[in-house]
């Protein structure tokens, strides 16, 4: 019979090859990683299942016409995404202990020499004829140790779209993997005696100052650096939204059901990138290797660069601050405090190790809007 | 003469690193004195002559209203 | 005076045809019937002013630039917008009834006959020369004997576009239907005592099995039939995250405002493929005739499965749940309750149809499936 | 160092222009104008901000394949977000007091002399030689004195794209000034006797009269002016869902997630047109003198309609509530309400004005309607 | 001839105005018409011969519903 | 020979329902397969020698949980 012959040859224990087999199987890690680990939950389920579909033999789905190559040309390629979650992730963050305490934006200066350091291994391994990477790609490895996922998306996206599947793979891992990347550094890096510094409590911030962050944050951008003006100017806009009072309920829809929805769509784009043919390569086994050298040297400069800021300061400051420079919201900042805590329980760095977070958000954008117009 | 693909990443380590620390350091400058001109205007706003200790209950009552 | 000429020709008055007419009065029934008759309200009160919008003479919103027809091109010829409400359908349902019970996936398959039955017919009647079907345009029309609109708009989206129109009236109005056309079926088709039959309670569902049913039914999906891997693959993913406790977040976007907003414009854009020069046709009316047998049919031949599986099973099984393999959830599980407590009015049939009422979800998408691979 | 050089070339300090500072300045000013003095807070806010981030040199965001530039296209020229915000407009609007007092539907066709007469205003200045309006231009114009923000935007979008932001900041500026523009208005037009004139109460409205208002509405649009049935068919569809009661989930979505949403976009794809090299220009300043003219004629004539109507109705009018008739929902029904107190402190006018207020939104898309039709 | 743009304009506004107050005032008679029935259908679905009162009663009450 | 449209809709007709069984039937085993494997986990997880009694005590109690 024709028919069931046609239904055998389309069926997927015909047609599936031993990579599609494959990458079922570390979807479905991810997915693992995502529920039962509780690890970046919100991204790692959303691409890992957005890669399964994508690895089904057959079906245009991560192609052509298909639901999740949509949302990968409307949303990935243009860049809407990561600038919309940037938008969200504008309106969600409090950066009052970043207004504070100023200074911490070095620290958040610091961590971005893990991107740098990066591109910079990216380029010896091609110059050693190891791997092939042009300096866009190697730009685009690099960010991932912004350790900030819209950042490396977006960057990917404009600069490496063919890598962007791997750069959001190790991005999202590896800042899941930052409580278990960070502490043997810290504790290498830092005394006992450094690791028990108290901090001073923040002095509380005026709501005018709240308000008018963002818009000083843009002009600076603006006049000095826009070409990362639409990241950083999204995520100005959100905060903008959030702190002055009269949009709430613009602010709370994108909190809630739009950074959701584009959420979804967004990890069902970037696991579109999944696909066997594009994602088991050589390259992709590199991306990973040196964004965990990225992780490793962005912590240890926020670290250095928390010693070196502490001998300046008059107010004394815990280096492990500087670890959370790095970005990874707010996971940095708490494993900076549970390291804390466990050298002097009576040590709440939470709120201390916040501003350098959020710095080394406004970093890594920093770093790209450099990487974009330099290398594109 | 061509710069090798090396030398180019260097440069833009140098480079860019640079620009990051330029950047932060001119918006450390500029929040020190937003910050200064918006506490010395909430100060003026809330009545001449007020102390240091209004300053902060200020402060303390603007936040506190925040937390909505 | 040429402007009032021009208002004058521009106006409903001069411009509108006798089927406008008709076609505002048939989409002015669709809302009575939602609104006052609560029937299918989300689907009939958009789809019906949709149709009136797109009966408006002389103006463009429902053709060319216009706002329901770029919904139409965006959201239906590209299939996103049954996909994603799919994935909302998906982050609804409970699967538990369905894994408390599996066999009651056999009646959700049997029911799936008056879909093929149908097919048949609207074959035959083009061998008879009454009609003139294509095997695309029978295997869309079927489909409405699935019970399930987004299946039904899918189907019809991709093998039928032209027909699209009369098959989504057809299937939201046979499922608003169901309390009146299932009942005497269900009574001619079982006996008092078959009716009076109590069945034992569901076990309770572990949370691992929940989260891990999904996943199982979308690998059996990807090697077995990778052309209803779009469909099942997004009920899938919207289950996954419902169950899996980690992205609640999304879920309940998903669950709200996301489904409402798709929901609004898949109404809108199906309303504009109501306008009189497509709709009215006899293809439309024989569409309706073959939509209601294929409920008949459906509803019997769960009947029938459920009187079989009653006698091979060990614990008793209650044929009416049967009926509810046709899906139409929830509205003809509660029909079998009904039913089921008219003959013995101790017995709560609910939670026992909620079986089949998902298989008959899960066994339309299969077909689904089928039909796609076979006829495109 | 060439890359330094390259950095230098593209920074906003090297690229800059006196024109986009200017605008600069003007856009902070919108945003102090929507925080600080709460005028019109979500648009001004969100279009300030996108005027912002397009003014910033050397960036590709309200331009090419910017986010900006995409919003506009996507949203602004196809008439779909102010379609969307007028949905939204009418699930939020309750018609109780206009069908309590239909006649008040008279002060609301009144008040839309404001809109022919700028119309006028503008072909005039065209006579004399001062400026050079074409009809669609002069008529895109007019629309500000519809006050109302997305019926002026998705007029200008089809009529005069290039005008958009001057119209769309006219538009909303003029809205939030109506505090301060009307009640010299008021009080000159108005004896202190009129406007301590106390109005009946208004009877209770069934449920049915609600739900077969905007059906009735919408088949006098399509028979009379299927030109205004894009703009008033949202309107009644977004009202239907509201009244209904049967789709509270839709109406709910409509009202908050996704009428925030499109503001969102809106606001920035408004923002993307105050570019400098469009916006600073002699026509923007005529437009911003026309539409001044455009409110307080628009008032003046409600209040005239109003006085008519008290000597002619046998229950008295206080001829306020005509100026409500300009729309600019809610603000001009409070200001009414306001000025009525003043003179009368137990004169509460604010349902009476309700009435007028939202037939004002009906008269300038019937308006706008017109307009589209002859200029187009 | 031509006609000169103030013509068209002058012209536009009075077929304008014209429409305006026509539709409008179309709107007025439906509504009138579409609430007597509606209220008329009201009562009668209330029981036979409900007076006056029983009808703003019977709104009232729906309004009240309303109120949810 | 040309199969006529009625015999590719039977041959459809078959296969499909044909499939739509097989389908269902292997979901079924999977479904079973996958129940036993997963309460089996979920008792040895929580203690050794985990009695019937103790599965579907926990079973419950895991579904008590879930009502949030
Ligand atoms: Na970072
Ligand atoms: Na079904
Ligand atoms: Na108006």
């Amino acid at each position: 019979m024709e028919v069931l012959q046609q239904i055998w040859t389309g069926s997927g224990l015909y047609q599936i090859t031993g990579d599609q087999l494959a990458m079922l199987g570390v979807c479905l890690l991810m997915l693992y990683l995502g529920i039962v680990k509780k690890f970046e939950p919100l991204l790692l389920v959303t691409i890992g299942f957005g890669g399964l579909l994508s690895n089904i033999p057959g079906v245009e789905i991560a192609t052509g016409d298909g639901l999740l190559h949509l949302a990968y040309v409307m949303g990935i390629e243009t860049g809407a995404f990561p600038l919309i979650i940037f938008m969200g992730v504008g309106a969600l963050t409090d950066f009052g202990p970043l207004l504070a305490n100023p200074k911490t934006l070095f620290l958040g200066a610091a961590a971005q020499f893990g991107i740098f350091a990066t591109l910079l291994g990216a380029l010896g391994l091609t110059e050693l004829g190891i791997m092939d990477f042009s300096l866009r790609e190697a730009a685009a490895i690099g960010i991932i140790g912004g350790a900030d996922g819209p950042t490396a998306i977006y960057v990917a996206g404009q600069l490496a779209p063919h890598l962007l599947g791997a750069i959001a793979v190790a991005a999202y891992s590896y800042m899941a993997l930052v409580p278990i990347i960070q502490p043997p550094i810290m504790k290498l890096l830092t005394t006992e005696a450094e690791r028990r510094i108290e901090m001073v409590q923040l002095r509380e911030v005026t709501k005018a100052e709240r308000i008018i962050f963002p818009l000083v944050l843009l002009l600076l951008v603006a006049l000095l650096l826009p070409s990362a003006a639409p990241l950083l100017g999204m995520l100005c806009f959100g905060n903008l939204m959030r702190e002055c009072g009269v949009v709430d309920r613009l602010s709370d829809t994108t909190q809630n059901s739009l950074i959701n929805i584009v959420t979804i769509f967004l990890g069902l784009a970037v696991g579109s990138k999944l696909r066997a043919e594009q994602f088991l390569d050589w390259s992709t086994l590199s991306i990973l290797l040196l964004g965990m050298v990225a992780f490793a040297i962005g912590t240890a400069s926020g670290l250095l660069m928390g010693k070196l800021l502490n001998k300046l300061s008059k107010t004394p400051i815990n280096p492990l601050i500087g670890a959370a420079g790095v970005s990874a919201v707010p996971m940095a900042a708490r494993v900076a405090n549970k390291v804390g805590l466990e050298a002097n329980p009576q040590n709440i760095l939470l709120m201390h190790a916040m501003g350098p977070n959020v710095a080394g958000v406004i970093g890594s954008a920093v770093a790209a809007g450099i990487m974009i117009m330099v290398a594109s | 003469m061509e710069t090798s693909l090396l030398d180019q990443g260097v440069t833009l380590m140098i480079v860019g690193m640079g620009t990051v620390f330029v950047f932060l350091a001119m918006l450390v400058l500029a929040m020190l004195t937003m910050s200064a001109i918006a506490i010395r205007f909430s100060s003026e706003a809330s009545g001449d002559g007020a102390s240091d200790e209004e300053v902060a209950a200020i402060s303390a009552a603007i936040a506190q209203h925040r937390k909505r």
